[in-house]
């Protein structure tokens, strides 16, 4: 019964900080209420005993999104919304109910055995050597769709950086920041990075057997990174280095080329030889872990915006 | 047909269902792309959590959830998150535009 | 004896949420930054750490309670360095917002 | 002696990609302009009954009546061809006036030796279309504004067309495009009633036929005069093979065939009434072509009513004369326009004849055409309103005579060039000549032309018509009509159109902003879902 | 669910390869020396083409359609690939335009091999091999959830090519196109979701078998048509489309109309003609249509009003993209064997293959244009035959296609449709199709005519332009032509292996 109440009030702050966060008129106030809306996702996922997803929402979607919502925030001039006139605004939300009510109707009505593929993924796990059956899916049976997504990450990068105005291609992402050895902000790096770093590969490593995964620790990994650089304690590297490019395509390249050599090893594109599975993962998770944890930081970061070599 | 059982998975789908309702009107209704890009966070997390219930009630075989959705979800979250750094660079690259353009008055 | 651990969490507990509803309410009550990040960061703490004490006998494990004991360390971390942020930054503009 | 049908109808057009590409060809193709048709005519003359299918949808024949116009066509291509450098002199060197002009004679030419659905198509349009930069060739507002109606009613006619030519192709079982299959399908087709509507709609806006001759007019009047005579005279007749063409005359469709008659002769009559309006000889002219039209029609209507196997030949012959005297007559007017009161008369009296031969003057091509066709109109009726109209072109051509005499040039010792009066001559021998050669073959001995009943069928009419302009021209006042007479109703018509285009933009504007279109987007995820579950 | 029918096939390993050395090339793009990022680029899109001719070859040789199981994992499980006849065909028409394109845009945007690196090239070179993969994968997967990623791949690779020049109506326009797009996907995965807590499975196959005809397929099926028609651009959604293409440079934005809104429109085929079953189709395929109506009259009366030509040429593509919608109610409505063997799916693909490549040697032609004259107002085209004629006569036969003129690939696709729409008795499509058709010579009229006019004072060149890159465009505009040499009749090729046909 405790439990039905916990999540009754959690699913009561989640529809209220979001409606919240769509009623409010100030942008601002509608971020922080975003970064509220995600860690409170985090503890429905938690609830729903989907520990891998909890920690993929706290980290990306509650975390590094803030993040950049904020960054963002601070560069935009408020604007005042001319209120859109009630008619209007009474037919949307009646069109959004008829949807959310289809959806209800979904969920309300289930299939009578709940399809899942739970045993397939069971029984074939033992061969991809992983204990975590995400992990599994992810590596193993849907390692197409891994794959493509680092490309889309890679991609999103590549968009971003496109923005860069043309005289600055080449410089240093993100803003100028002053570099400072002292300060609270300096310290509370010098104290946290070591301890993110080693948690973050840890959650890499323990993610084939457990809750974790190559996500969730290079968003932390990332995440030091960009303290260290807001705390002035390290420059962010050049868009043209190649040392930088080879980290950013190190992912893609090791996951394109042990799936190739899938193909004569074990008859078939991303497939692993039996023998060789976990290592062979484990050797493209640190690989993407690596590339994901630079790539998120520098998306973070932002493009370059002042020209190559100015330095401050 | 049965009706659901009244369970922490129905209820957060149901949460799924209204977030969905919440994140399209705001990004039909909201005059700022950084609203709407809110609203579409929104919608997202909404429409993964669907995907989290079907995952919820899909347990069996010794897992507490089905774990092809849960995949589907961080790969969605990730996506996800591409989508609006890339948006966000948009959004203040304009910013800088306009700002650029108002200060030499010639927009 | 069991009992007693209860009980201990139990009032370790309350007083942490106490704390916590203290630090809200001079959240919205006070006049300006600065005294509300007084609250915040005061009494956030400290009910935080009520909380997690009461919540040491009540975790399986050694190491669970370590982790706990960490998380409270983060927070203090985060909180301290947050609040002497925005305290520099709200100090030379005056009175703050 | 098949490959001169390719050649006839790529000749031109190669001509056009030359000079399009080379400035030096373009320099010396503006004197050569008269060599282009000269393939066409020797196809017309010896490639008859010739076949060969191009790569593709494509493919070319010709047969007698196709050889017939295809010959006269290339033949008033020349003599425009002819007058067209000492009209335009240097203006012709420019690649927008051959590149429009050659464009338009590939289409002229290749449309009578289409073979199946997608080549009539093809060179039907490419006429139309290509026609509309002769059109508006010098320019001016009068020559834009025509242009536009122009253009409008030739993509509207090209679309009526294309739906004609699906409803045949759909009636044919066996799928096939060539015109005999699908025309040979086409009584028993379950679509043919309307096929035949679209096609009449589809050839009709070609040729002029009452509803959907707005064009003419204007445009005639607009277009330079070697423009002019080779669209009156040879693209006009683009419409007329399609009647020979797709007129299922094997079976006999009375209900159809009155049908088009009456559409012809309401024709024929409107453009005479209209005509006699008109100030500007080449408006008269246009309202000439359409009542010449409206009778070619008529006498098609009658033929498919009657079910003649012989129509396809005596209309193509009707049709050749009209080709050479039309296109002929704008060729004179050309010559008029620079030659003083003293020159006049070598250029005058000439087209005194063919003018008249329109209406059957006995003796002259004219009458060869009509008699060639009376049998086909038969003696009822129609015979007797062939009669009439026959009559009533003798009064239009008596205005046009009138009318044609003012405009000659001011300086009295002004001399045409020669190569205008040159090619107007050709057309004017043609006219009067050409259709005794082809005769024979057409319509039996020549003997029956010269017998007295014959002769005095033809003479009545125009004694008639004689009396009754001496009667009109004594009319002190008499009504004035700007060309293309129906176009003042259709006025307010295109400024409603525009008024609408206009709303639909403001529309569009309005459903492009975010929340509109959002609101859309959510409508048609509900919509989509509504219809799929109610199908169920 | 016969493991017999889910079976890697021989030339399987092409799909992979189509989806997989894209991806290489822009790794190596971001690695190699920058004076060799074009040749990289053009050599991965040369890969391409060839790839993509060899599954044409192996699926007309086979007559079914060739399957790749990756991982070796069997289908729900795993992930397959499969390129039937007409997935094949849209590869190769991919790989033909995005390797022209490559041509015409060698050496633009600023590129000095010896200078340093800069933003556009190697942007656009990312891009343009971004679009080519995600288009394989899209025309080639399988699964609803991995085409959700190949169509964020899509947008995400679009969308910066659009603001590629930087300037402030380009990133709105830019922002504007992204966002919507997002809703749209977004719905797209809503549709996704539903399937999955149906059926337990995402694979197209699979789920064909399964036959399931209840109420969560249906409204799977209605959120994931309304998103993929915001990202095609269908009538009332096509705000986005205008100002994206017409500010996207021209290379670009001949890859955004001809080929980036038919991923979405591709995978719409899929879901109503192989995952809805036949019988409930029939008011939601005339939805479609009526839409599709819409999009031909609005967007045909826009462009006539258009002073830019690239803004023209963009209203004339939210016009094309209504005549493909015009296949739904054609194709189900047909009394043919099944909707694949019907005139009007032929009509469908015909359609869509002449636009591309018309709508693409327009697009370059509009370029070329820009760089002849300094400008694009159609108003000052005077002359223009004169300066730039292959780009003119590029520009006619590109228009002859739109019009619908035979011999064109545009006139085949009219003529088939019509004949499906006058054959159904439905004649109101027909009415569309020929007012589409009028309203197209009317707006193509408005280019060509000034173009063919002599001008008051003799117009000259202002910058000279390769005549290497004026050929890529012809080329284009030619092939257009040359599709209207096919025989005008059903294509068995475009029926072969359809998952509705596969599954009994």
């Amino acid at each position: 019964m405790l439990d039905l109440a916990l999540d009754l009030l959690i699913t009561a702050l989640v529809i209220g900080v979001a409606l919240w966060t769509i009623r409010t008129r100030d942008d601002f106030a509608a971020i922080v209420g975003f970064v509220a809306y995600g860690l409170l996702l985090t503890l429905a996922w938690a609830r729903l005993a989907a520990y891998d997803v909890a920690l993929t929402e706290a980290a990306i979607g509650g975390g590094v999104t803030g993040v950049i919502l904020l960054r963002a925030s601070v560069r935009l001039k408020p604007v005042t919304t001319a209120r859109t006139p009630i008619g209007v605004r009474v037919l949307v939300g009646l069109l959004c109910a008829v949807i959310s009510a289809g959806l209800a109707a979904v969920v309300l009505l289930p299939v009578s055995p709940p399809p899942s593929l739970a045993a397939d993924v069971r029984s074939h796990l033992a061969s991809t050597g992983l204990g975590n059956p995400i992990a599994g899916v992810l590596m193993a049976y849907r390692a197409l769709d891994t794959f493509l997504e680092t490309v889309v990450v890679l991609l999103a990068l590549f968009g971003a950086w496109s923005l860069t105005p043309d005289r600055a291609w080449g410089g240093r992402p993100g803003a100028p920041i002053p570099t400072a050895s002292f300060g609270p902000l300096p310290l509370f790096g010098r104290l946290l990075i070591p301890i993110g770093v080693v948690i973050g590969i840890y959650i890499v490593w323990v993610g084939a057997d457990a809750p974790g995964g190559k996500f969730q620790g290079a968003t932390i990994l990332a995440a030091m990174w960009i303290l260290a650089m807001m705390a002035g304690l390290t420059e962010a590297p050049p868009i043209g280095r190649w040392r930088l490019r080879l980290l950013l395509a190190a992912g893609p390249i090791v996951f394109v080329a042990v799936g190739v050599a899938g193909i004569p090893l074990a008859g078939s594109f991303l497939a692993y030889p039996e023998a060789l599975a976990k290592p062979l993962i484990l050797l493209i998770e640190v690989a993407l872990t690596l590339s994901i944890a630079a790539t998120l930081g520098l998306l973070v970061a932002g493009p370059p915006e002042t020209a190559p070599g100015t330095e401050l | 047909m049965s009706l659901a059982p009244i369970d922490a998975a129905t209820l957060y789908g149901l949460t799924g269902a209204v977030l969905v309702g919440i994140g399209l009107y705001g990004i039909v209704l909201h005059e700022g792309f950084i609203r709407r890009l809110l609203a579409f966070n929104l919608l997202g997390g909404g429409v993964f959590l669907l995907f989290g219930v079907i995952a919820r009630r899909g347990a069996g075989a010794g897992f507490s959830g089905d774990p092809v959705p849960q995949a589907l979800v961080i790969t969605g979250v990730v996506v996800a998150f591409c989508a609006t750094a890339l948006a966000i660079t948009l959004i203040e690259r304009l910013a800088a535009e306009d700002d650029a353009n108002d200060g030499d008055g010639s927009s | 004896m069991t009992t007693i651990v209860t009980l201990f969490s139990a009032v370790a507990i309350c007083a942490g949420i106490i704390f916590f509803l203290a630090g809200t309410v001079g959240l919205l009550r006070f006049p300006d930054s600065l005294t509300r990040l007084h609250a915040l960061t005061k009494a956030d703490n400290l009910g935080l750490g009520l909380i997690i004490l009461g919540l040491l006998p009540l975790s399986g494990s050694f190491s669970t309670a370590l982790k706990l004991v960490l998380i409270w360390a983060l927070v203090q971390l985060a909180g301290a360095t947050a609040a002497q942020l925005i305290a520099r930054l709200a100090r030379p503009s005056g009175r703050g917002k | 002696m098949n490959v001169l049908l390719p050649l006839a109808a790529l000749f031109p057009l190669a001509l056009f990609a030359l000079s399009a590409f080379s400035p030096w060809v373009r320099q010396r193709l503006a004197r050569l302009l008269w060599l282009a048709p000269l393939p066409g005519l020797v196809a017309a003359l010896f490639a008859i009954d010739g076949a060969v299918t191009l790569p593709g949808p494509l493919g070319l024949a010709l047969d007698f009546p196709g050889a017939m116009l295809l010959g006269a066509a290339a033949l008033i291509w020349l003599a425009a061809g002819i007058a067209a450098p000492a009209f335009w002199r240097e203006k012709l060197e420019t690649l927008p006036y051959q590149s429009w002009w050659l464009l338009t004679m590939t289409g002229s030419l290749a449309v009578f030796m289409a073979a199946n659905l997608v080549t009539f198509y093809l060179t039907f349009s490419l006429v139309s279309l290509a026609g509309y930069g002769l059109v508006t060739r010098d320019g001016g507002a009068a020559a834009f504004r025509a242009g536009r109606v122009y253009f409008t009613l030739a993509v509207v006619g090209e679309a009526f067309l294309l739906t004609a030519f699906v409803l045949l192709a759909v009636g044919t079982p066996s799928g096939s495009m060539a015109i005999p299959d699908v025309v040979a399908a086409l009584p028993a087709s379950p679509s043919r009633d309307a096929a035949l509507v679209f096609l009449i709609l589809g050839l009709g806006s070609k040729m002029g036929l009452v509803p959907l001759h707005v064009w003419m007019p204007p445009t005639y009047s607009a277009a330079p005069f070697p423009a002019a005579a080779v669209l009156s005279g040879a693209a006009v007749k683009a419409g007329v093979i399609g009647l020979v063409r797709f007129l299922p005359f094997s079976a006999a469709l009375p209900g159809w065939g009155e049908a088009l008659a009456m559409v012809g002769f309401v024709s024929a009559f409107f453009g005479v009434a209209v005509g006699l309006t008109q100030r500007n000889p080449k408006a008269v002219l246009a309202y000439s072509s359409i009542s010449q039209m409206g009778f070619i029609a008529a006498v098609a209507g009658m033929a498919l009513a009657a079910g003649r196997l012989a129509a396809p030949s005596e209309l193509a012959f009707y049709a050749l004369h009209h080709v050479f005297a039309k296109g002929g007559l704008f060729l004179a007017l050309a010559a008029i326009a620079t030659t003083g009161p003293r020159h006049l008369r070598p250029i005058l009296w000439p087209a005194i004849v063919v003018a008249l031969g329109i209406a059957g003057l006995p003796l002259t091509g004219g009458a060869l055409a009509k008699l060639a066709v009376k049998d086909a109109l038969g003696s009822g009726l129609a015979g007797t309103l062939g009669s009439l109209s026959a009559a009533a072109s003798t009064i239009l051509m008596l205005h046009f005579i009138t009318r044609a005499r003012t405009i000659a040039a001011s300086d009295d010792r002004a001399e045409a060039p020669l190569a205008i009066r040159g090619a107007w001559w050709i057309a004017a021998a043609a006219a009067l000549l050409l259709p005794w050669l082809l005769f024979p073959s057409v319509a039996g001995s020549i003997g029956k032309v010269l017998e007295v009943k014959a002769i005095f069928d033809l003479a009545w009419p125009m004694v008639l018509g004689g009396v009754a302009f001496l009667g009109w021209s004594r009319l002190s006042r008499r009504p004035e009509l700007p060309p293309g007479d129906v176009l003042i109703v259709l006025r307010p018509a295109a400024t409603s159109v525009r008024g609408l285009t206009d709303r639909i933009a403001r529309a569009e504007a309005w459903i492009t902003t975010w929340p509109v279109a959002g609101t859309l987007l959510l409508l048609l995820a509900i919509g989509f879902a509504g219809a799929m579950v109610a199908a169920r | 669910m016969t493991p017999g029918l889910m079976a890697t096939t021989p030339g399987g390993l092409l799909l992979v390869l189509a989806v997989v050395v894209p991806v290489i090339g822009i790794l190596a793009l971001w690695l190699v020396r920058w004076r060799a990022i074009e040749w990289v680029a053009i050599a991965t899109l040369a890969i391409n083409l060839v790839v993509s001719l060899a599954t044409l070859q192996a699926v007309r040789a086979s007559d079914a359609s060739l399957v790749y199981l990756v991982g070796g994992w069997m289908p729900p499980l795993g992930l397959a690939l499969r390129a039937d006849g007409i997935a094949a065909v849209m590869m190769v028409m991919t790989g033909a335009i995005v390797a022209v394109t490559a041509l015409y845009a060698r050496g633009q945007f600023g590129f000095d091999p010896h200078g340093p690196e800069r933003r556009r090239p190697m942007v656009f070179w990312t891009m343009l091999l971004a679009i080519t993969g995600a288009l394989n994968l899209i025309f080639v997967g399988e699964d609803l959830f991995n085409l959700y990623v190949a169509l964020e791949l899509l947008t995400f690779a679009a969308v910066p090519l659009v603001s590629l020049d930087g300037s402030r109506d380009t990133l709105a326009a830019a922002l504007r196109y992204l966002v919507f797009a997002l809703a749209g996907s977004v719905l797209y995965l809503l549709g996704v979701a539903v399937v999955y807590g149906a059926y337990g499975t995402l694979d197209l196959v699979v789920l064909a078998e399964m036959r399931g005809a209840d109420g969560a397929l249906l409204l799977a099926i209605a959120l994931m048509t309304a998103g993929l028609i915001a990202k095609t651009a269908l009538f009332p959604l096509h705000l986005w489309l205008p100002p994206a293409h017409a500010g996207a440079p021209a290379a670009a934005s001949a890859i955004l109309s001809a080929l980036v809104v038919k991923g979405s429109f591709f995978l719409i085929l899929g879901l109503w003609f192989d995952l809805l079953p036949p019988g409930l189709g029939a008011i939601g395929a005339n939805g479609l249509g009526m839409l599709g109506a819409g999009a031909v009259i609005v967007g045909s009366v826009l462009a006539l009003r258009q002073e830019r030509l690239k803004l023209l040429v963009a209203y004339s593509t939210v016009a094309q993209i209504g005549y493909l919608f015009l296949v739904f109610p054609l194709a189900t409505g047909s009394e043919a064997a099944s909707p694949f063997a019907s005139l009007a799916w032929t009509g469908g693909v015909l359609q869509l293959l002449a636009h591309a490549f018309a709508k693409a040697a327009m697009f370059m032609a509009a370029g070329l244009v820009y760089e002849a004259i300094g400008h694009d107002r159609i108003a000052g085209f005077k002359g223009l035959g004169r300066i730039a004629p292959i780009t003119v006569l590029t520009m006619t036969l590109a228009s002859v296609s739109l019009m619908g003129l035979p011999p064109s690939g545009g006139f085949s696709a009219k003529w088939l449709m019509l004949s499906a729409a006058l054959g159904e008795g439905a004649w109101w499509w027909a009415v569309v199709i020929l007012a589409g058709g009028l309203l197209a010579a009317g707006y193509v009229f408005r280019i060509l005519v000034p173009a063919f006019s002599t001008p008051e004072a003799p117009a000259e060149r202002k910058y000279p332009v390769a005549p290497v890159r004026e050929c890529a465009a012809l080329v284009l505009a030619v092939i257009a032509i040359l599709i209207g040499f096919l025989p005008l009749a059903p294509w068995p090729l475009l029926a072969i292996g359809r998952i509705a046909q596969v599954s009994p």
